[in-house]
């Protein structure tokens, strides 16, 4: 499974998406032209700092993107199905059921005034014509596979009467009910402490197998991101800057931009001396994104092609894409980046 | 839940306690006295003061207290009314339920119509009925309710007779109500509290509205609402049931503290409307200087207060699972 | 119309004093006289013990005339009741339900003199002393037991009750005794011998001994009865919703056959705004008292006949005597011609109104023609004034002596629309004069309360006047410390005067002792006479046989008719 | 602090006024005679607008202070000056508040400027039998009421009575609030406990039943009896506000630390915990405004408001209303003149409120 890009029919796959915020200011370009793919059953990771686009191109895929903000292009195929093209009713058909998601914020997502039972049935009965007494069965079987102990119990209980990681597990229960084909994670544990993050991550991986779902995991922590996925996409300002396999990316990050990323954590056995890296400037104002390419005003290697033209995604060697001007028979432009 | 309904009713007791005993000086320390309604050049001035002497008010204002106080605690008695010339409790037991009728139908009104008006707006955020709306809800909100029954008054209840549609005062038809149908007497008591409850309901309706757009757009905002929708859920169940559930909950607090706006109110539009109710007892109580009748209608007043509180705090527990009673 | 000279607004709230509006009367093109009709002015005629058969012909007459039975009529008042128990009632509403529930021993004519009710005859014993009065015997209460001799010595025992407050318990101070003769015979005995023996005796409503008398004294204030009368009288007592209606029904039992009008309907209505708009839309048939300020409206409804009966009250602006400022004769006649009475009639009563030149109203048989008067005149004001010594001496436009300004407040009682705007009027009046005047527009309670302290400078108020003629009580210098004279006038010559002519059984001498009384006071000017306001009643027209007297507009109220295609409930 | 001080002055002003401004006004017709167009009658307002305008500056300027107290302490990204730069830009933003804004400002500018706006003095007749109850024309406006006064100078001068009114009493009902909701927020425990009975005990009040009463026991409806008793029945709103928002900012971090320092009790109050509580004060307090407006007018309605002749919009209200059937523009025009008004503080206050509370923005 390690060359994802080949496979003829990825599970889900969005193509130039574009997603503006028509604000009063401005119109905000969070996505813009964004393009990635995920094959059946396997996890790509969507990483980025924050404000690069992620959670708004997940909540694109869920068309869940509300006023002011506008999908303007694109394509987004599930199994060869466009989204973009659905009806409302169609793409409700597809929000629970086929595409499921998780927030971040499990403290907030639940309803305070329903019990947790009431919020996953809601979501089967919504999509499968079962009865009240199935549906609570089956809530009752999904909360017991989520790992919550006393699930006849726990099933009237309130989102207040229980902790954040224990509230996750509730989301992922509902998010799983009806058995999705593809499951958007977004930054799924950043609100938990880390060793509830383990359990949660734990958990998603054993579901997975089980559910044989796709996974696109939003994340900023790369630590995770080679963990769990199979494919990684790195984001900046709005826009996909690398997409390889995780293995690829961590060996040899060819963008400047993946691999200051990528110094700038600290890793286990570096030595203390060493000192982390710190990419220079601030994430640009989706406002007002620079001309040419859009990190170069931080790039360390940039030029005054960089202002003018913008690199365009491409294979820069078999199964590794990415947006730079300047490498070179799948060499990075920053000397000592491939380890 | 009970011990908390105990212990929210035995804490009120000192409040009313407190609410009656400030009455009390407040309407003794006032010039005159119930008697002044004998004041008649026909009158001996001998048998005005023997009234004072039967009804004690020649005494120390230490020991009217004390007495009073005793009658209210050990015998639940309020005594009578020198100018209306029976027990008050009588009087009372008349103007009360038509009191609560007209503030319960303007409640009815102010939710109904608040929240529906609310609702619309909120959803149908920045079109030409959410700004309608809200500048007509602003404009009824701002508006002094006298003036509002005043124009209504002449408006619709005969001052232009073309659009007579309403009658002026009271509460049936006194000729005919007896002769009616069930259904018929119906109609007329709708008819009759039409516009007093509208003119009281409005403006708090107007209230309501405000608050449960700003409420209801600022739970669409919320982290939940999106999870409804990732569910697939139709845009109206994410709204209605899980938006409107949470955006109920401080209106049911509002509702509660708009109580004593009601009856309030309800003192100037029972004047306007010539509606028997506590409204005009009290404000005769208070001109007449009729001490005990004063100080009952004040003390039920504050216990409506207090009950509409309680309930409200009830209500807001039921909703709220986050709040447990205790 | 036992009700005599009591104070208007008495404790009610939102009462004002029947004033009158605008046009002339009758003065509408579109339609004859009949739509608004002048009250003939019949004033009494003193002691009147001696039936008038002409009147009491009349009576009988229109009692007897072809009439149908059935419809309602609604009567708008503003005020409810506070009880319709003789004894204990003191508002005005009460009375008028009183007066169809009981009957009095006698009814009153429209010249006041007095005609048989409950008494068929009554006659004087020799001396004088003793009245005796034989009463009807097909008379029941409504409950079916009989009225008797005995339910009128209980209702004089109750009426003289100390503990019991009856509002007129001084008229019957120099009756000693109440004596039951027989069933249907009683006899009053008098302690002294004066002009109004009749009148005392006969005052207030019989009561039904036999329900009452379990009622104790002190219990009377609050009782059962109070609210659930029963009567004599040609009406019964139906229903009573408090500040909604009263409501009586025709008394089929009652001795002079039963009164024509199924029910009458005493209204509550809120203020005069609203009973001017249930007038005109019907949803009341008739109102007393109508404020001015609405004649017109009213009197273009084709609905409406209006009847301008004459006053019965006169309002005033009373000088406290006892400051400084006002001790001065001279002063108080100024301030009388500075003020244009004329101009307060026209705008304030639309003309409806007259100024009355002293307490003593034309209705009144005592009444002086030609008092000294103090017409509007300001020139002749500022010289009386100057005479005084109140001059204009830093030119800034106000008048001062010693280096005080001429300044006062004037207070009234809120509530009463007309007395309100005179503030303002009198106000402005003075100020061309050079006196400054803050009005003080107090709660009705606060007001009378000041009186009797004698805390104010000058006060606008108003007496509704008597049958009964008496100047003590406001005039006396007895009664300084005793409320009603609380603008302490004190004048020996008037005190004496007023003493002997109370008694004078001889009514020529009486009324030449009156009249130089009131010549007087108009010398004086205790009070500035203000105005006398008319009474506007408007009545729908399909109501036959209303006859409004000056004795009031009830005077024949049970006999008032509607034919059977004009009914309209 | 300046808060109380200028509630305790207010408080005093209602005794003395009366004399006060007599003695002032006497003294300023002295200096200048008859040739001033700010008459006697003119000084209160002016009198109290400096005494308000006063007020407001020390307002702004303490919480300019604190703010500037505020950026020193913790500085982060979104300081005090972004946050009022983004405040006014809200603000301006909303096209309604601004016109609130603006409606205010009209109104204060039309109670200002009176003498020169009104075509005539508001309380001196005319000629009675001639010019009264005229109807609208360009001479009179409103037309005339029953005194042959013209109804639009007196409806313009009527905006004095109900915006004194309303920011005095409003005033003070802040200032009683906030001292209340302060004491009561910032020891908690038994001390909390009476006066939060208390002030459910005052809100158990039928609010027009008790003035009422105590107007009665005053005996005299100065305006200056009125703003106080106004202000004494409705401060309870605000001490509620103030104790929740200083009962919530006792957890927060800053306050902990600032008392682990060491910081005394009208430090911690006044530099700390006040400053952070005014946003929800303001907001508020400018939308109680209007509340308070209305009450006055109720108050004018049943007849306990200013005395007459001088013209308050509740008191021409009640004084024309008899004129429904036939001169119906008066008492529409004056009721219409406190709908604006309400309506004006009410969209300023929205939008404060709105452009405030962070909560509300995105």
């Amino acid at each position: 499974m390690t060359d994802v890009m080949d496979q003829t029919s990825p599970q889900i796959e969005v193509r130039n998406l574009k997603t503006y915020f028509y604000t009063e200011d401005g119109v905000v370009r969070a996505v813009d032209g964004l393009s990635y793919r995920l094959a059946k059953g396997e996890t790509l990771a969507l990483v980025g700092e924050s404000g690069c686009g992620k959670s708004v191109s997940a909540l694109s895929v869920m068309r869940l993107i509300a006023s002011p903000g506008k999908i303007v292009e694109g394509e987004i195929l599930l199994d060869g199905l466009d989204l973009l093209q659905c009806s409302e009713t169609e793409m409700r058909e597809v929000r629970g059921n086929r595409i499921s998601m998780i927030f971040q914020e499990p403290m907030t997502s639940l309803n305070p005034v329903f019990t947790i039972g009431n919020q996953i049935m809601e979501a089967i009965r919504v999509h499968q014509d079962v009865s009240r007494k199935e549906a609570r069965d089956r809530t009752i079987a999904m909360i017991r596979r989520v790992k919550i102990s006393a699930a006849e119990t726990r099933v009237d209980e309130y989102p207040h009467q229980m902790s954040g990681g224990m509230r996750q597990r509730v989301m992922i229960a509902m998010a799983l009910a009806c058995n999705p084909e593809v499951l958007i994670a977004d930054e799924p544990t950043t609100a938990l402490d880390v060793t509830i993050q383990a359990q949660i991550m734990e958990l998603l991986a054993e579901l997975q197998s089980e559910f044989q779902m796709s996974i696109l995991l939003i994340t900023h922590n790369l630590g995770l991101v080679a963990e769990v996925s199979d494919q990684v996409a790195v984001m900046y300002a709005s826009k996909v800057v690398e997409h390889t396999s995780t293995a690829e990316l961590f060996a040899s990050p060819l963008h400047p931009y993946t691999h200051g990323l990528l110094t700038s954590v600290p890793t286990l056995g570096m030595p203390r001396e060493q000192k982390l890296n710190v990419i220079p400037g601030q994430v640009p104002n989706p406002l007002h994104f620079p001309t040419g390419c859009r990190f170069h005003p931080r790039c360390p290697v940039a030029e005054q092609r960089c202002k003018q033209e913008e690199p365009l995604l491409r294979e820069v060697k078999p199964g590794h894409w990415a947006a730079c001007h300047f490498i070179e028979n799948g060499k990075s432009p920053i000397k000592g980046a491939d380890r | 839940m009970h011990t908390y309904i105990i212990r929210r009713i035995l804490i009120s007791i000192p409040l009313l306690f407190g609410l009656l005993t400030i009455n009390f000086f407040l309407i003794h320390a006032a010039p005159g006295d119930p008697t002044d309604i004998f004041y008649n050049p026909d009158m001996d001035p001998e048998a005005r003061e023997n009234i004072r002497r039967i009804y004690g008010l020649d005494q120390p204002l230490g020991v009217q207290y004390l007495k009073y106080i005793q009658g209210v605690v050990l015998k639940f008695e309020f005594g009578y009314s020198i100018a209306k010339k029976r027990p008050v409790k009588d009087e009372i037991l008349e103007a009360l339920p038509n009191t609560i009728q007209l503030s319960a139908l303007a409640l009815l009104l102010e939710l109904s119509l608040g929240i529906g008006i609310g609702i619309l707006a909120a959803v149908k955020q920045q079109s030409t009925f959410d700004n309608a709306t809200r500048v007509t809800a602003l404009t009824f909100y701002s508006m002094p309710s006298f003036y509002l029954g005043l124009v209504l008054l002449f408006l619709f209840a005969g001052g232009v007779s073309a659009t007579h549609w309403f009658p002026a005062s009271g509460m049936v038809d006194i000729v005919r109500h007896e002769s009616m149908s069930t259904l018929g007497r119906l109609g007329d008591r709708a008819i009759h509290i039409f516009l007093p409850s509208l003119t009281l309901g409005i403006g708090a309706a107007a209230g309501i509205s405000r608050y449960m757009r700003g409420e209801l757009l600022e739970v669409i905002r919320q982290d939940y609402m999106r999870t409804a929708r990732a569910k697939g859920l139709t845009e109206r169940v994410v709204v209605f049931k899980h938006g409107l559930r949470n955006a109920l909950m401080p209106i049911i607090t509002i509702m509660g503290l708009s109580l004593p706006f009601l009856f309030s109110g309800a003192v100037i539009v029972e004047q306007v409307f010539g509606w028997p109710g506590m409204g005009r007892v009290a404000v005769d109580a208070a001109f007449q200087r009729d001490y005990s009748m004063f100080l009952a209608v004040n003390l039920i007043f504050g216990a409506m207060v207090v009950v509409g509180n309680l309930v409200a705090d009830i209500l807001y527990a039921m909703v709220d699972p986050r709040v447990r009673l205790s | 119309m036992n009700r005599i000279v009591r104070i208007t607004s008495l404790g009610l709230f939102f009462t004002s004093l029947s004033c009158s509006p605008s046009s002339t009367p009758g003065d509408s093109p579109s339609d004859s006289a009949q739509r608004v009709i002048e009250v003939e002015a019949r004033p009494d005629r003193g002691r009147s013990e001696e039936h008038n058969l002409e009147f009491e012909a009349r009576w009988n007459e229109l009692y007897n005339t072809p009439h149908d039975n059935g419809d309602t009529l609604v009567i708008g008042t503003i005020g409810d009741a506070d009880s319709l128990n003789d004894l204990t009632s003191a508002a005005i509403t009460g009375s008028n339900v009183i007066g169809l529930l009981f009957l009095s021993l006698t009814r009153t004519n429209p010249d006041f003199s007095h005609a048989p009710s409950l008494a068929e005859s009554w006659q004087f014993s020799e001396d004088h002393l003793e009245l005796t009065f034989h009463l009807r015997d097909d008379v029941f209460w409504h409950d079916g037991v009989k009225t008797t001799a005995h339910d009128v010595k209980f209702t004089f025992e109750k009426q003289i009750s100390p503990n019991i407050g009856w509002a007129t318990i001084k008229w019957k101070q120099f009756i000693k005794e109440c004596v039951v003769v027989d069933d249907y015979t009683v006899k009053f005995i008098f302690e002294r011998l004066y002009p109004y023996q009749l009148m005392d005796a006969v005052v207030g409503a019989v009561l039904p001994k036999h329900i009452l008398e379990k009622v104790p004294d002190e219990e009377m204030v609050s009782t059962d009865f109070n609210r659930n009368p029963v009567g004599n009288g040609p009406y019964r007592f139906k229903e009573w919703k408090a500040q909604q209606y009263i409501e009586v029904e025709a008394n089929e039992n009652y001795f002079a056959g039963r009164p024509p009008l199924d029910r009458i309907i005493f209204k509550v209505v809120p203020d005069q705004e609203n009973l001017a708009l249930q007038l005109k839309s019907g949803e009341i048939d008739f109102m007393d008292g109508v404020p001015p300020r609405f004649f017109e409206e009213l009197a273009r409804q084709e609905n409406l006949v209006a009847y301008i009966a004459p006053g019965r009250s006169y309002s005033y602006l009373g000088w406290n005597l006892l400051n400084p400022l006002f001790q001065s004769k001279k002063v108080r006649q100024a301030l009388t011609m500075a003020i244009n009475r004329q101009e307060i009639i026209d705008s304030l009563l639309f003309e409806f109104g007259e100024i009355p030149k002293g307490p003593v109203l034309p209705i009144i048989w005592a009444h002086h023609p030609n008092l000294p008067d103090f017409p509007y005149d300001p020139e002749k004001a500022r010289q009386y004034l100057a005479e005084e010594g109140w001059k204009d001496s830093d030119g800034d436009g106000w008048l001062d002596k010693d280096g005080q300004r001429f300044s006062f407040t004037v207070k009234t009682n809120k509530g009463n629309q007309i007395r309100e705007d005179i503030l303002i009027l009198v106000q402005d009046m003075f100020k061309e004069v050079g006196i400054a005047v803050r009005p003080n527009i107090l709660e009705w309670t606060v007001f009378i309360g000041d009186m009797d302290k004698k805390d104010f400078e000058a006060a606008v108020a108003g007496w509704s006047v008597g049958l009964k003629m008496d100047m003590t009580t406001i005039w006396h210098s007895d009664s300084i410390n005793d409320k009603f004279n609380f603008v302490s006038y004190s004048n020996p010559e008037f005190d004496r005067l007023n003493d002997a002519a109370i008694f004078e059984m001889d009514s020529e001498k009486a009324k030449q002792m009156w009249w130089r009384a009131q010549e007087m006071i108009a010398e004086d000017q205790p009070y500035t006479f203000l105005y006398s306001p008319k009474d506007i009643n408007f009545v729908h027209r399909r109501f036959q046989n209303v006859q409004m007297e000056t004795v009031g507009w009830n005077y024949n109220l049970e006999q008032w008719w509607v034919p059977k295609d004009k009914q309209k409930y | 602090m300046i808060l109380g001080l200028f509630g305790l002055l207010v408080g005093l002003a209602g005794w003395h006024a009366g004399t006060l401004w007599d003695t002032l006004a006497h003294t300023l017709e002295k200096l200048f005679g008859a040739n001033v167009p700010y008459t006697l009658r003119d000084l209160d307002f002016l009198v109290s607008t400096l005494f308000l305008l006063g007020m407001l500056a020390a307002l702004v300027l303490y919480s300019g202070l604190s703010c500037q107290r505020i950026r020193q302490a913790d500085r982060t990204a979104q300081g005090p000056e972004r946050q009022w730069s983004i405040v006014k830009r809200q603000f301006l933003k909303n096209r309604l508040a601004v016109a609130g804004a603006l409606i205010i400002l009209a109104l204060y500018l039309v109670a200002f400027l009176c003498p020169f706006l009104a075509p005539y003095d508001p309380v001196e007749q005319g000629d009675r039998v001639q010019e009264r109850l005229l109807s609208p024309s360009a001479e009179h406006l409103l037309g005339t009421d029953r005194f042959a006064r013209d109804v639009f100078s007196r409806i313009i001068y009527g905006s004095r009575i109900s915006l004194l009114v309303g920011f005095l009493a409003m005033g003070l009902a802040v200032t009683l609030g906030t001292a209340v909701g302060a004491v009561a927020g910032y020891y908690g425990g038994w001390v909390d406990s009476v006066i939060m009975r208390f002030v459910d005990m005052m809100l158990s009040f039928p609010t027009l039943i008790l003035i009422i009463t105590v107007i009665a026991l005053w005996r005299n409806q100065s305006i200056w009896i009125i703003i106080t008793l106004i202000g004494l029945m409705s401060w309870m709103g605000v001490a509620r506000l103030v104790r929740g928002q200083f009962m919530a900012l006792k957890e927060r971090e800053f306050f902990q630390a600032a008392r682990a320092l060491g910081a005394g009790t009208g430090r911690l109050i006044f530099q700390h915990l006040l400053p952070n509580s005014l946003t929800p004060i303001i907001v508020s307090a400018t939308l109680r405004v209007g509340n308070t407006i209305l009450l006055e007018a109720s108050l004018s309605y049943l007849g306990l408001g200013v005395q007459p002749p001088t013209p308050s919009w509740g008191n021409i209200v009640y004084d024309t209303k008899g004129n429904l059937f036939t001169e119906w523009w008066m008492p529409l025009a004056a009721g219409m003149a406190i709908v604006i008004t309400v309506v004006g503080y009410n969209l300023l206050g929205d939008g404060l409120r709105d452009a405030l509370d962070p909560r509300l923005r995105e």
